[in-house]
This record gives C-alpha cells, structure tokens and sequence, in this order.
C-alpha cells in the first residue's frame, strides 16, 4: 500500500488552487466589505486566521478497538451536533423516521464473508480529497475547505440530493422536515444537506479535537485518532505510519481523509 | 423637519392632488361621453359576464396586441408585468401592517424591476430600430421611456448598490398619510428616485399614460354584442327621435 | 414545393376550455401537493436518506429526455432534409420546450429548498455536470424559440438549417448530460457505465416520438374542421417509433451484459433482473413488454399496426414503459445496497438502508406522484394553449398533400 | 392586364411588410362633391369662411358626443401593433396609411386645442395647428381608409380607426368639403330609394326578368315579389344585386331559397337599397334617416320579418346599428331576430335538412372565401361570435365539393379589406383602390397557385363591385368572384324541378 | 452616512439596550447589516473565520431581551429583528435554522456550552 502523505502532498498545491477559487467566488459579491474579512472581534474569541492549507485534517480508525455494542461516538456526536434533538413529525411511522433522520456517524458491523470475522466500525463522511460530492454539487454548496473539511454550505444548499446520490459512503443526510430544536454552533432547518463536519467549530476556536474521538477515548477505546495529516509530527501521521490502513472504497481514488486500520 | 423632508411632502401632496384630479377629471370626462352605436370589434363576447372575461384578458394578457406583434407584446409584457410586480412590492412602504400577501410578494418585486427594465429597454429599443415606429414616435414618447426607466434604474441601485434607510422612507410615507412630515433619508439616489416619481404622478393624466384607464372605457373592447337583442341608444341620439 | 400552412388549432370553444379546466385541475392539483410537500417538508414523500430521488425525478427526467426526443421530429427535417417531417417541425419544437418545461418544473418544486432557485441561477459549480444542464436546459429552450422564430418568421427560413443543426447538437447534448447525471455517479452500481448515454439518447427517441404522435392524432381529431391526418404519414411516424422502441431494448441488452461482463457488477444484474421484487417486475413487464415488445408488436402487425386507436395504444404503453425504465433506472439502483465493504456482508449499518446489507425501503406517497403529474398538466397546458394561439399545426397532413416519401424524391414545383 | 397609369403592387408568395415611403399617396385627392349635394345633407354648400373654428368647435361636439373618440384619441401609445396591418399601409407604403399615422392626423390637432400638453408644448407632444395643408393631409388620408376597423383587431385598446375616419369625414362635411361619391349617393337614396337611382318600375321589369330566366332553367315557378303587401319576410338587399353580375346571381339563389322554405317574401321600392353610406360619412343623423327608409317599408307592407341580401356594411348598419336607428321593433314576429342576414336563414334551412343540394353542379369552381371585413369585424350572424365566420363556410361546404380557405392571418377577423369599402368605391380612387387590394389579391393568389382554386365568393356587394373592377390589373378575371348565393343557387335543388341526370338525387341525399 | 432617522428599534432588557452603539453607527446598520452578515456568514462558513464582529450568533446575543431571565427569541413578534421586518415586510429565512436565543448564561456568544439556555427556537 502507498503511503498516504506522499499522495496528499503531491496534490497539495492542485487543491490550494481549487479552493482558493471557491473561496473568491462566494466572497467577491461584497467587494465593498472586504476590510471585514480582516477584521477582527474585539473579544478575541476563536481564530481570525480561518481555515488554511497548510492542515488537513484525518482520522485513522482502528477497528480492532472499536468495540462491538459501544455507540459512544454516535452519542456523542448527536450531542455535539444537536442531532439528538431531532424529533419524529407527527403521524411518521418509526422505521421511516429512522431512515429519514439525519445521521453523520454510524456504527457499522460486518462479518467477512471468508472467515466469518466480526469487524466493527464507526462510519461518517470520509472528508475525501476528491469529493464525489463536492464535484456534483450545482451550486457549490457543497465544498471543501482549505483544510480538507467537506462542508455544505447550507445558505446555498438548495436540497437537490444530487450529493447523496454522488457520495459512496452514504454519509449525508437530508433534513427531510422542520426543526425545531437546534444549538448555535449547528444551525439545522428543512430541505438541506448535512453531513459530519469534523466538529469544525471546535477546530475553528482552536480545539484541536472532535466529539466523536474524544468520547471513544473517554470509554476507554481509543479507536479514533484524529490529527493533522499535513503534519508529520501528530499523533494521527504516528498511528498511519504505524499500522497498515486503508480507504473504503479505494478503487474510487478518493483519497479519503479518514482511514481504517484492520479491514 | 429639515428643508428637504418639507419639500419632497410638499412636492409629493402637490403631486399627488394632480394626478386624482386630472385623473377623476378624465374618468369623468369619458364616463360622460356617451357611446351611441355598438361597435364592438367582433368576435364579440354576448353577455356581460364575457366581456369582463375579454377585457381580463386584454389588461392581464394584452391578447390583441400579442395577435398583432410578438415582439412588442413580449416586451410590453415584460415590462408591465414587472411594473405591476415592483407596484405591488411597493405597497410595502403605505401600509402598517402589511398585508400578508404584499409580503408574500415582496421578493418578487425585485425580479419585477429587472423585468421592467428590460421590457423597458426592448421598447425603446424598437422605437429607435424600427421605421415604423420610429416614424410615429414625437419626444415625449422617448421621454416617458426615459422617465420610467430612470425610476427604475435608481430604484435597482438602491437595492443593489448604495442602500437607503428603508424604515425611515416607510416612517415618512406613512407620516405623509397621516398629514405629519417626518424625516426623510437624504441619500441622492433616494431623492432622484422620488423626484422622478413625483413627476411621474403628475405627467400621467395628461399623457399617454391614459391607455391604463382608456383601456376599460374602449367601446370596441368593452361593450355587449347583443344589438339585435336589446336597443341601446345615447341621451343625444334619444332627443334626435323626439323631433 | 408547396408551401405548407399552418393554421391555429381550431377546436370547439366549448371543448377548449373544458380542456383547459382539465389541465388547470391537474396542475392545481400537483401544486398543492407540491406546496404541501414544501411546508411540512419531505418527510411525507416515500424518500429518505438512501432513497433521495423518487416518483418526482422519475417523471422530471421522463419529461426532460422527451422533450429532447420530441425535437428529434424537426431535426429530421430540416438537418437531414427530409420534407415529410418539415409540416410537423413545428410542433416538435413546441412539445419539446413545453416537456422540458414541465420536467424541470417538476424538477425544481422537488427540491429541498425551491425558493433558492435564484440561488441555483447565480451561484455555479462548474464541476457539476447539473449545473452544466442548467445551461444545457435554459439554453435548449433558448435554441428551439429560435428555432421555431426560424420556422415561423420568413426573413429566418434561411437560418432553419443551421439553426436546426445547432439545436440537434444541443438536444444530443442535453440528453447526454441528463443521461450523464447518472453517469458520473460513479460510486453507484447502476450508473457507472458509459452505455447510459446512447441509451438515453435512444429513449428519448422513443418517448418523445410516442408523446409527439399522440399529441398529433389528438390534436387533428379535436379540431373543428378535423384536420386530415393521413394512413401513410401515420404509418410513417409509427414505424419510426418501432424502430426506436427496438434500439431501446437493444441497449438495454447491451447495458446488462456488459454489467455481467464486469463481474464485480453481477450483483446488481441479477438483483434488476431476477432478485429485485417490484424492481424485477417494473423491470420485465414495464420496461421490456409493455415498453418494448407490445408496442412493436402491434405497430408491425399487418392489422393493428394500420388501426389508429391501436397506434395510440402503442404509442401510450410506449409511455408506461419509459415511466417504468426510468423507476428501474432510478429508483431501482438507489435501492440496491451499495457496496462499500467487498469480502464482507454487512450486519448492522447504524440505521435501516444504512450503509448496505438490505435493499432501501421506498415506496411512493400520493403528494410525489401527483407533483409528477402534475408537471405532465403542465407541459400538456402549454402545448394546448400554444396550437391554440400560434400557427403551430398544419392545415393537413393528408398523405395527397404531404407526401411522405419526399425524401427520395427531389419535389416537382 | 387592366391599364394603369400608376405602378401596380407585385404580388409575393409571401405577405412583407414594405419600407416606409413618405407621401407616395398625397396626391390622391377623390371628387368632391358639389354644392347641391352637399346641402342636400344638411351641409354647407362650400369651405366656409370661419373653417378653421367651425372644425374645430365640430370636434368638441364630437367628443362630447362619442366616447370612442374622445378615448381613441387620448389613448394611443404608439406602440405600433397597427402599423402593418392597414391594406393601404401595405399596397402604398404611404405612412399615414398606417393606422395611427392616419389616427395621427387627427390627433395632432386634437392636441393642440384639446388638451394642456399640446397648447404648451406642441414640438412635444407632436400636436399641429389646424391648417389648410392640414385639412387637405385630412381630406386625401381619410378618404384613403375603408374603415374596415382590421386596425382594431391588433390594437391593445382596441383604437377604431375607422371611427377616426367617420368623425374626420364629419367634420370636413361641416365645413363644407364632402367627398362626391358618398354624398352624392345619399341623396340618390333619399330621392329615388337606392344608390344606383334605379326606380320603381324599371326594378319590377328586372325581377320579372328574372322569374322567367330562372322558369326556363328549372322549370320551376320562382317569384321575385316586389312591394307585395302582407308578405312574410321583407327582403333588404343592396341594389347591384338587380342587375349587375356576380350580384344578381346571388339574388336569384335568395329568391330560390325562400321559395323552397315555403314562404311568401317581397321587396320594396321605398326601402329598394340596403346600403346606407351615411355610416362612411359618420354622419348619425343621415345614416338614421337612411334607416328610417326600412322601417317605413316594412310597416307599410305588414311583414313580420326582415331578412337582408348579401352586403358588408349594410349588415353592419343593419345588425349592429337598426334597432338603435330605426327601432324599436316590437311589431315583428318575437321568434326572429331582426334583422336577420340571407345567409343565416338558409344555413337555419341547411339545418332543419329543407334544402337539398346538388354539390356537383359546383364542381367546375374550387372555391376560396373572403370574409368581407364589416361582417367579419363588426357584426355576427346566428347565436355565437364567430357565426358570421361560421355560416358562411357551411353553406359553402354544403353547396361545393371543392373549397379552401386562404391563410389564416387573411381570414376571419384578421382577414383584408377589398380595398373598396368606405366610400371609396368610385373610380376617382382607383389607384387607393387597386393597391389597397393587394394584400387580398396576393392571398388569393396564393391559394390559386396551391390549392388550385379559381373563384372566390363573397357576401358584400362592395367586395364583389372592387374585385371585378381591380383584379384584372393583378392579371386575374374579373369572373372569378362568386356571390355566396350563386352557390347555392347552382347546387340547389327545388321540389319538382327538370333534372337532366338522375343520378343527381344520390349525391343530394348525401348533401341534405 | 446620514443619522439614522426616527425612532429606536432596540428592546429594552437586551444587552444592546444598554450600550451605546452597535458594531457600526446606527445609520450603517439600518442600512446595511444584511450584507455585513452576510458577508460574516461566507467568510465563517468558507473561511472558517469565526470570530469577527458581525456574527449572527453576536447579534442575538445582544439584541435578545430577557423575560424572568429567559432570552426571548429575537424572532418572536415584538422583537428586535422581527418588529422591524414585519415593518419592511421582509421574511428572513435565517431563524428557520439559526438559533433565536443566545446559548448559555452571560452574553456571550459562546460556542461551547451549546446546551443550556434552552435549545428551542420558540
Ligand atoms: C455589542 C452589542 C451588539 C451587537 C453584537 C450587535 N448590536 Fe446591533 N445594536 C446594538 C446597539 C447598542 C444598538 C443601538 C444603537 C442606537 O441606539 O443607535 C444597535 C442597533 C442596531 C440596529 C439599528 C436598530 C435601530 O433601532 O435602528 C440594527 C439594524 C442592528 N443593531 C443590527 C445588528 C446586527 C444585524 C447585528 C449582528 C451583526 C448586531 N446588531 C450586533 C448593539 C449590538
Ligand atoms: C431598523 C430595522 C431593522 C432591524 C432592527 C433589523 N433589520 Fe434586518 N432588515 C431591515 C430591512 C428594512 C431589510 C430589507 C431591506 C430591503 O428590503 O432591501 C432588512 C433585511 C435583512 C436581511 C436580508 C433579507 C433578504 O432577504 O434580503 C437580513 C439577513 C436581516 N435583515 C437580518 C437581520 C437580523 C438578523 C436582525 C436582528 C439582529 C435584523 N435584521 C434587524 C431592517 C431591520
Ligand atoms: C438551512 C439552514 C440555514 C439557513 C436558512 C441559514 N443559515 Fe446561516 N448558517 C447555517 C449553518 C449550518 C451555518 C454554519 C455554522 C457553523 O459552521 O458553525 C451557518 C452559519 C452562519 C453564519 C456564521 C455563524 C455566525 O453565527 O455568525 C452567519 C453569519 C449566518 N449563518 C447567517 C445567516 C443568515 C443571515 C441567514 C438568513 C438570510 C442564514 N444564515 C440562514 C445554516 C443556515
Ligand atoms: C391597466 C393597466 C395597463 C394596461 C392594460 C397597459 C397596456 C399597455 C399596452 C398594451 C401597451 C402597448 C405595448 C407596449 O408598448 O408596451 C402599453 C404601453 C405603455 N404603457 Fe401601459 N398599460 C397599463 C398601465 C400602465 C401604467 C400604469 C404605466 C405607467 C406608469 C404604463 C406605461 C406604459 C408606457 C410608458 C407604454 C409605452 C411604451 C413605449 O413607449 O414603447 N402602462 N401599455
Ligand atoms: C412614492 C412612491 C415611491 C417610493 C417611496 C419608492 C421608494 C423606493 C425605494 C425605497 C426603493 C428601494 C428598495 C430597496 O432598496 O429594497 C425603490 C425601488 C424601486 N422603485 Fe420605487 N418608489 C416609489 C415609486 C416608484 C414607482 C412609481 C416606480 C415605477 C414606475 C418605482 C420603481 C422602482 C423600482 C423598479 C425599484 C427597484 C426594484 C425594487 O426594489 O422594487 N418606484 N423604490
Ligand atoms: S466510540 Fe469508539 S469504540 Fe465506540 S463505537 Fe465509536 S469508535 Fe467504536
Ligand atoms: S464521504 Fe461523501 S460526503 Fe464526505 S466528502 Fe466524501 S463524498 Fe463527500
Ligand atoms: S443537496 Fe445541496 S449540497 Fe447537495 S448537491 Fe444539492 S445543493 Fe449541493
Ligand atoms: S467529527 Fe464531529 S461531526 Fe464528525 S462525526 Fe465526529 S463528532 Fe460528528
Ligand atoms: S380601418 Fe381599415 S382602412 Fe382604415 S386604417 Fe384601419 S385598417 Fe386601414
Ligand atoms: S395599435 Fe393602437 S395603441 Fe398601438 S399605435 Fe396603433 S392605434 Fe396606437
């Protein structure tokens, strides 16, 4: 298997490039403000520097301590995201609403169709570096940032579900009715796209963590490793280096920003 | 009250006082001038109830005129359609509350002053392009074009470029009313946008702007095909049979 | 030649407006069920987070390809000359504009969010080959109009030719990028295969053409003078929707051996073909009989095929069958689970129709369906009113007039 | 090919609309009428002294009077839907033949004294004192309009030129500059009874005439009854239709018609004419003089119904304006309109199944129609809009095998004017008249040349006088015009009438 | 800029009601506090830039007024943004997603104890 860094730096300054053009192109409507762009809060708060190119942020995934039965990732991102506040409209049946809520990280269990061995993994939006998603996006609400985040963003999301077509992991979800309950940090309403955002606003005040991995860690599994791949230094290029990993879905080329050890 | 507050209440009760008065004056003068003769252009609709039909059409579809030249009827089309829009969005500034359709509507009203622009420059368009036209075209029908559609090109730079304070706009409206003057905004464009208006309200009863009502008065598109039905005959034409 | 005279359709008022009303009712109908849909948002259509596009897209992408279709008519006569077609170029070009319309419609009142359409029209993703339609489809509506001003206004006729060669380039275009939607889903089974394209092209010959001919006995049996519509002329048209009716199941041949041939595909082949409950049935008795081998039989029957109510039921199953190919097409392959894990089955997936194991649930509710409809009301309206007040039909098409076989002729006069 | 001493339009496969060409038409100036005819209308003999003012005050008169002036005048955006709709504005190229160019020349001295941006700004508003050079632009422009109202059709507010060119007429006979030919006309009709003076007993010599012709045809007793008190029906018909071909030819077919429904019909001397060429010179009072004429006819012989022969604007005055005129009419038979049109009573006939056709005997004519433009535009027949559209062509298609319709901008309320209607029918015109028939001409062309037609019928007497005078300068016959009853008289089969061949019978029970 | 005119739409018991001026002059925000979020808006989303004075997350949290202690949604009939669009007939879809009351106690626009201060937009 290749190294992954090698194939994230060669395509380094293709994807600078990209974003940087999306970036002007949702910005530039407001010439006249653009001195804000650079202004700062007086309260000091979280960065002003923004997202850059010189982090990409991933994930490694060790099956192998993802323990069977545990959901605490999901839990804890639900919270973090205000997604358990969810609730079923009136008059759904329950096995639709399952499949209509929103969900960004699920616990996945397979079997190997060889040995029988039982694998268990958490899976979420893969932050890929080529996102399927983002190419089939008509608005380019659907983007990714300078550090490798996919995001949608959701005041020009206009709820085509071409996305989710497009996505192979299934990661997105559509706010198929209204909301009523919503926390600040994850603004949430009817007829849009959502997906796992790597907790960006933990990472957007400096928290250089996500819900997900921090509550495995706190069970005690540690199966998320969560880091900079652009740094060779983090604990997540650590763990790469160290343990044989893959992508689902490698035939696709995506070169996904969250990896699994041990399938 | 500064100077330009009183003087754009002024201008705008003076405005205002022209146009219901010119305008009654030539409502009342077609409602008096009797049509003596049926000349509905037929096919002619045989009940009333019809001819509101024909006349809905007239005024929402302009249906003789698409039969007559597509490119004016799309153009015209255009541009009323986006006046009637940009109207409605208006209404937004004189009434407190507004009604929940208005508000409903409102957004429109923005693609409806794009529209009426662009109706407005196809029009124009052809009354420079087109011999005939240009042939039956005298200055004021350049100058109401350019009228209209410098309303319309300060008021989309408004909403696009150097916005103005639309609550105290609305709070001066309302005031005016209510026969109290409070202060107006004195963006330049604001001010350009009202005084073209203004002028606007005044030229109309003594323009060509008179089609809108002439419109609903036409015999040839408003009167009943029924004269074997039921005689119809003028005051005047009455006094003749006395003799 | 002749000079052909087209003249506004003249059908009974009484008539008219019945029709009309008809329509209006339809198409209330579909907008109310779409307004539903977007007040208390989608939750109460059948589609869900694995099943994301459902009856709405099924009618929308029906439409859209036929109004490709439906233009195929005027390209055959005025890029490749053939004079039997010229009278019915005109309409082509208005049920081809009028099908789009009410596809996209119905296209645009699924959406999540209908009333950032503004937003869709200003902000573009030129990555997206959605996006790229928006183009392909405003701009093919802008191409016909001129096409049609072309056909219509004399001081054009010199530019049909030409015109009419851009807007075939264009049709082919806009199909293919219809049909590349699902093409560049490349994650999705189904979707990943080059031979989607040419089948769409050929589908949208089929059904535009079938939608085209009904349209036209429709319209010549209403009209007030009853416009003759001739044996030959009829017979003509009909034929030439056998033949595309064959080159649709012809490909539908093609794409699944050539799924089969990619084995890792075999999944999905035998699940459409064998496996796939009413996708299975959609597939065999929508698709291929009612679609396919019905409609041909009858049209190269020696009796049925020169009956006019029989044409017209070809015709209608030719459309049922593409309604059907379109559920198998779209629905169908949203449904087969996606294989993220090969080597593995897939036990638990977090949520039903998660991320593999089961086939996703979906099952249509009555507000997608009539929005659907409802857009079929809409194109239909426009085609209505449109025969009604422009000079779209032609005065006959009686085959003493129109000779149909004035391809291989060069004309007298 | 009839000589012309002016250029004769060029007919195209094609309708074009032409490039302007200012004052190609200023130099038509029709007869104007003498003295003693002009005072035999009530108008002064010659140009007055106070001309000027005595128009102008005319005009306020008007627009006090008539509402669809004061509103036309006021409302027109020139938006120019009418500019190539005038015949005349395409056969001369003639700017002020297109509709609002002539509308224009009325409004610009409309503007002028009427109205506050005219009085202060004329350069504006394009608003023109009343002048000599302006009276004559009036005199030559509005007797260059047929007022065949096809202008109102496109325009948005539905602007009647025609009722501009009625109120110009009014005003210029106010003041003492009438045209000829209508006025003189008028009076025939006040002196002798129609318009071509033909009195009394030379008509009853004609209508005799004609029962003998028609005997040694069908061997059939056919009468052409005349001033023949108690009758049933009084029929009003324009007087070319006594005498001068195509038109008698249509009178014959009404005389069979009313034959074969079994009613008793007659004609009157005092009311011999259906025209009323008062509505040309716009003038109420002497149309309603005129209309009086048939009133008095039909008390005087005790008729319960009136049916009126072939002829465009006579059907308006007598549809639109008769029971306005000359009404009430409450002693008549409640169950009929009145006045009814020929051509509704034998499609009424058609109908109930009491006529039986021959269609073959039609078959040396493919047929076309003309809808002449009053009918068309300013009057219905039977109980829907779009009867008088309808009617007629059913009673083609009954009487003929072969028949096609010209294109459809041409016909129904779209179609043109013959170019002779309005009082311009005088051979002072003749240029006006030719080019102005072009448009129709060049229709009816298009259809001989496709369809192989080769006659066209009409139901106007003015149609019928215009083509045979002008289609010879298009290089076509002046045979080639049909009365719609000529149709029907050819193809109609009376009850006991010598048929040559037997066989006939089948191909009428098919008909009937 | 000319001085916003007329009267003042900030309600009392917010935290605004006691300052003396929003993040820019009063006449710039009459006129053109939708583009200045906006502009936030794709500038956070994009950028990632969170902090800045235009948040929108900032703007309820000082313009809210409090009953019992109790943010009240600023969305809400009588409230700061909703008198004034109601006045202008402008619908907003913002608060179809965002959060009408500031998130915990304080004023603050914090973005970390996301939980408390009820999380209902009504
Ligand atoms: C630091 C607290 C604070 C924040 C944060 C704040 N405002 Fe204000 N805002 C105020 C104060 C104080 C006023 C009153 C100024 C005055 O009285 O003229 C005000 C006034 C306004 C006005 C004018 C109201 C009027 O009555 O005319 C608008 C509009 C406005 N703010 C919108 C916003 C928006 C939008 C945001 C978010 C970008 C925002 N504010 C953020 C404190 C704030
Ligand atoms: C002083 C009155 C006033 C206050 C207070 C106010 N707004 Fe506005 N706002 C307006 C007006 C007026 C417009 C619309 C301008 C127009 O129609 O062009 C507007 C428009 C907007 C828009 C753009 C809407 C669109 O569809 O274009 C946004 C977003 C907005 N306001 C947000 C806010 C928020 C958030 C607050 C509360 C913190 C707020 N405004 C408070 C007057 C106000
Ligand atoms: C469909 C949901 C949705 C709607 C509607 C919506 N937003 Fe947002 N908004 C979001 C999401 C999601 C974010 C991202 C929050 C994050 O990344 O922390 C966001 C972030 C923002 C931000 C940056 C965060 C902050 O608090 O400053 C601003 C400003 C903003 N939106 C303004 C608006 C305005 C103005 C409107 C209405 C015109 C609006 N939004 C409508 C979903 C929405
Ligand atoms: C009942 C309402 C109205 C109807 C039915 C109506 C109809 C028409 C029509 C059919 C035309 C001719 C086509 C064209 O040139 O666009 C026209 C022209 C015009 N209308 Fe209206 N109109 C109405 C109201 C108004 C109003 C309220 C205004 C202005 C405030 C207006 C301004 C104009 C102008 C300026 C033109 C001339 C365009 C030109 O000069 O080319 N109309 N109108
Ligand atoms: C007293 C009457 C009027 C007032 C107070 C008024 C005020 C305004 C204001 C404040 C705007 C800016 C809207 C914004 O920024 O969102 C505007 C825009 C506009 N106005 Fe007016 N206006 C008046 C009359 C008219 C008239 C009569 C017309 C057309 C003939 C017109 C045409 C427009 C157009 C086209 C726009 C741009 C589109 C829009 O914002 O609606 N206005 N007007
Ligand atoms: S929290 Fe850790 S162990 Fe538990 S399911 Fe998630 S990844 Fe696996
Ligand atoms: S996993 Fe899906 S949603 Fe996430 S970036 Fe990749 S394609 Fe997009
Ligand atoms: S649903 Fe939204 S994010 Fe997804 S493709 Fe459509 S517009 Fe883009
Ligand atoms: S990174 Fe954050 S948003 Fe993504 S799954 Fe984990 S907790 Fe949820
Ligand atoms: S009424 Fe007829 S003749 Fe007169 S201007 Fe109109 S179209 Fe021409
Ligand atoms: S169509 Fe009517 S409004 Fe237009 S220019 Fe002619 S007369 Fe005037």
């Amino acid at each position: 298997m290749n190294d992954p860094h090698e194939k994230i730096d060669q395509q380094r300054r293709r994807f600078i490039g990209t974003a940087a053009g999306v970036t002007t192109a949702v910005v530039a409507p407001g010439v006249f403000l653009h001195r804000v762009a650079t202004a700062q809060s007086e309260d000091g708060q979280g960065s002003s520097q923004g997202a850059t190119s010189e982090h990409r942020w991933g994930m490694l995934i060790d099956t192998a301590k993802c323990a069977e039965g545990c959901d605490a990732c999901v839990t804890a991102c639900n919270r973090e995201n205000g997604l358990d506040l969810q609730t079923k409209p009136e008059g759904q049946s329950e096995a639709k609403w399952l499949d209509q809520r929103s969900a960004w990280i699920r616990k996945v269990k397979l079997q190997d169709e060889v040995s029988g061995r039982i694998t268990n993994l958490p899976l979420l939006c893969q932050h890929c570096e080529h996102p399927p998603c983002v190419d089939v996006c008509p608005t380019g609400a659907s983007f990714k940032r300078a550090d490798g985040i996919v995001l949608v963003d959701r005041h020009t999301c206009i709820g085509c579900r071409y996305c989710m077509m497009a996505c192979p992991y299934k990661a997105r979800s559509f706010i198929h009715s209204e909301v009523e309950h919503k926390l600040t940090v994850a603004p949430r309403g009817k007829g849009c796209v959502e997906s796992c955002t790597l907790c960006v606003h933990r990472l957007d005040r400096g928290e250089f963590s996500t819900a997900c991995a921090e509550a495995c860690a706190q069970d005690g599994h540690g199966a998320i490793v969560f880091g900079d791949l652009k740094d060779p230094d983090s604990a997540l290029n650590q763990a790469l280096r160290a343990q044989p990993n893959r992508q689902i879905r490698e035939d696709l080329e995506l070169n996904t920003g969250v990896r699994y050890a041990g399938i | 009250m500064s100077f330009l507050s009183g003087f754009y209440a002024f201008l705008f009760y003076f405005a205002v006082v022209l146009l219901i008065v010119g305008l009654v004056n030539k409502l009342v003068q077609y409602a008096r001038a009797p049509a003596p003769l049926k000349i509905p252009t037929t096919p002619a609709p045989t009940s009333s109830g019809k001819v509101a039909l024909r006349m809905f059409r007239e005024v929402v579809f302009f249906e003789s005129l698409f039969k007559g030249n597509k490119w004016i009827w799309i153009f015209g089309w255009i541009f009323h359609f986006g006046l009637f829009l940009v109207t409605l969005r208006h209404l937004r500034y004189f009434t407190d509350p507004v009604w929940p359709l208005i508000t409903f509507i409102q957004p429109f009203g923005i693609y409806g002053g794009i529209a009426m622009v662009v109706g407005l420059a196809g029009l124009w368009a052809r009354r420079v392009l087109v011999d005939r036209v240009r042939y039956i075209t005298s200055p004021s029908d350049h100058l109401i074009l350019l009228l209209l559609l410098l309303i319309g090109v300060s008021g989309l730079s408004m909403k696009f470029a150097v916005h103005t304070d639309i609550v105290a706009v609305k709070n001066f409206f309302i005031g005016l009313m209510h026969l109290q003057v409070n202060p107006l905004p004195s963006d330049p464009l604001l001010l350009l946008h009202l005084l073209l208006v203004a002028v606007l309200l005044i030229v109309f009863p003594y323009s060509k702007l008179l089609h809108a009502p002439g419109l609903f008065f036409s015999p040839s598109r408003n009167q009943v095909d029924n004269p074997r039905e039921k005689r119809h005959i003028a005051p005047w034409a009455e006094r003749l049979e006395q003799e | 030649m002749k000079r052909i005279i087209y003249r506004e359709w003249r059908i009974e008022p009484a008539r008219y407006w019945g029709l009309l009303a008809i329509l209006l009712a339809v198409i209330g109908v579909g907008g109310a069920a779409a307004l539903y849909m977007e007040h208390v948002g989608h939750w109460v259509t059948g589609m869900n987070n694995s099943v994301v596009w459902g009856t709405p897209h099924i009618f929308a992408v029906f439409l859209v390809i036929s109004a490709s279709g439906a233009l195929n008519i005027a390209s055959i006569s005025s890029v490749f000359g053939r004079t039997a077609y010229k009278p019915l170029a005109r309409l082509s070009g208005l049920l081809a504009v009028a099908l789009l319309v009410g596809g996209l419609l119905v296209l645009v009142l699924d959406l999540g969010r209908p009333d950032r359409l503004i937003v869709a029209m200003t902000h573009y993703n030129f990555r997206s080959i959605f996006a790229w339609n928006i183009y392909l489809y405003t701009g093919f509506m802008a191409v016909v109009i001129a096409y049609l001003w072309t056909m219509a206004e004399r001081t054009g006729n010199k530019y049909t030719h030409s015109v009419g060669v851009f807007a075939m380039l264009w049709r082919l275009a806009l199909t293919t990028g219809t049909g590349s939607i699902f093409g560049f889903l490349v994650a999705r089974d189904a979707y990943d295969t080059a031979i989607l394209a040419p089948m769409f092209v050929l589908m949208s010959f089929a059904y535009g053409l079938a939608i085209f001919i009904l349209v036209l006995m429709f319209a010549f049996d209403q009209d007030r003078e009853r416009r003759p519509l001739g044996d030959q002329m009829l017979r003509k048209l009909s034929r030439l929707l056998a033949l595309f009716v064959a080159g649709v199941l012809y490909f539908t041949l093609v794409y699944h051996l050539t799924k089969v041939y990619g084995a890792q595909h075999y999944g999905l082949v035998s699940w459409i073909l064998r496996d796939g409950g009413y996708y299975t049935a959609l597939f065999w008795i929508g698709w291929v009989l009612i679609g396919g081998l019905f409609p041909m039989g009858i049209i190269y029957h020696p009796v049925l095929g020169t009956r006019r109510a029989w044409i017209a039921a070809a015709c209608g199953m030719v459309i049922i069958g593409g309604l059907a190919a379109m559920a198998v097409i779209i629905i169908g392959s949203q449904a087969y689970p996606m294989p993220m894990f090969p080597g593995h089955m897939v036990l638990e997936s977090g949520v039903p129709g998660g991320a593999g194991g089961l086939p996703a649930p979906y099952v249509p509710t009555l507000p997608e369906v009539l929005l659907g409809i409802g857009g079929v009301g809409v194109a239909l309206l426009i085609t209505a009113v449109g025969v009604r007040v422009l000079q779209f039909l032609p005065e006959s098409l009686a085959d003493d007039i129109i000779d149909p076989h004035a391809t291989l002729r060069t004309s007298k006069a | 090919m009839a000589k012309a001493d002016f250029e004769v339009p060029v007919l195209k496969p094609y309708a074009e609309i032409p490039a302007l060409e200012p004052g190609t038409m200023a130099h038509s100036k029709t007869f104007q009428a003498k003295a003693e005819f002009q005072q035999a209308l009530g108008f002064p003999g010659e140009l007055v002294e106070d001309w000027q003012e005595r128009a102008i005050d005319k005009m306020g008169e008007l627009l006090g009077r008539y509402r669809s002036l004061r509103v036309y005048l006021d409302s027109c955006v020139k938006c120019g839907s009418c500019t190539d709709k005038c015949h005349y504005y395409l056969g001369t190229k003639d700017p002020n033949n297109m509709p609002v160019g002539r509308q224009d020349l009325m409004r610009k001295v409309y503007r002028r004294y009427f109205t506050l941006a005219g009085r202060f700004f004329p350069k504006l508003v394009g608003a023109s004192d009343f002048t000599r050079e302006v009276l004559d632009e009036w005199y030559c422009y509005f007797h260059q309009c047929s007022q065949c109202r096809r202008c109102s059709v496109f325009c948005p507010y539905g602007i009647d030129t025609a009722e501009i060119s009625m109120a110009a007429r009014e005003i210029m006979d106010s003041i003492g500059v009438g045209q000829k030919y209508c006025n003189e006309i008028i009076g025939k009709v006040y002196k002798i009874g129609n318009n071509l003076g033909l009195p009394g007993p030379a008509l009853r010599d004609t209508l005799e005439g004609l029962e003998e012709d028609v005997f040694d045809e069908t061997g059939v007793e056919v009468r052409y009854p005349l001033d023949e008190a108690g009758a049933e029906i009084l029929l009003v018909t324009p007087s070319a239709d006594f005498f001068a071909e195509p038109h008698v030819d249509g009178l014959i077919g009404y005389g069979k018609v009313f034959h074969e429904a079994g009613l008793s019909w007659t004609m009157s001397t005092h009311a011999s004419e259906a025209a009323n060429f008062g509505m040309f010179i716009g003038s109420y009072a002497n149309m309603r003089r005129v209309a009086q004429r048939i009133r008095e006819a039909a008390i005087e012989l005790k008729v319960k119904r009136i049916v009126f022969g072939e002829c465009g604007h006579a059907w308006r005055v007598a549809y639109s304006f008769l029971n306005t005129l000359a009404g009430p009419w409450d002693f008549l038979d409640p169950r009929y309109p009145v006045p009814q049109h020929i051509c509704e009573f034998t499609y009424d006939l058609i109908q109930q199944g009491k006529l039986r056709f021959d269609k073959s005997q039609n078959d040396d004519m493919v047929l076309t129609y003309h809808d002449s433009c009053n009918v068309a535009r300013a009057s219905r027949m039977g109980d829907r809009p779009g009867g008088q559209f309808e009617i007629p062509r059913a009673i083609i298609r009954a009487a003929c095998n072969n028949f096609f319709d010209m294109e459809e901008e041409t016909i129904r309320e779209r179609t043109f004017c013959c170019g002779g209607g309005g009082g311009l029918l005088t051979d002072d015109l003749m240029e006006v008249r030719v080019k102005g028939a072009m448009p129709r001409v060049q229709a009816l062309n298009n259809v001989m040349q496709e369809k192989g037609v080769t006659h066209m019928a009409a139901i106007c007497a003015i149609c019928k006088t215009q083509f045979t005078k002008v289609l010879p300068y298009y290089g076509m016959e002046l045979e080639q015009i049909v009365s719609l009853h000529q149709l029907v008289s050819n193809a109609l089969i009376l009850t006991g009438q010598d048929r040559d061949e037997e066989d006939a019978e089948e191909t009428s029970d098919e008909a009937a | 800029a000319a001085p916003a005119l007329g009267k003042n739409y900030v309600v009392p018991d917010s935290e605004a009601a006691q300052l003396e001026h929003c993040v820019e002059p009063t006449e710039v925000m009459r006129r053109n506090h939708m583009q200045l979020i906006r502009h936030q808006r794709d500038a956070t989303v994009h950028g990632g830039i969170r902090s800045t004075k235009y948040s929108l997350a900032r703007c309820v949290a000082c313009h809210a007024s409090y009953e019992d202690g109790k943010p009240i949604p600023v969305a809400a009939k009588g409230q700061f943004c909703q008198t004034c669009h109601a006045f202008a007939a402008v619908t907003l879809d913002c608060f179809q997603c965002h959060k009408t009351v500031p998130d915990g106690a304080g004023h603050s626009p914090g973005f970390g104890a996301g939980r408390q201060g009820g999380g209902s937009q009504q």
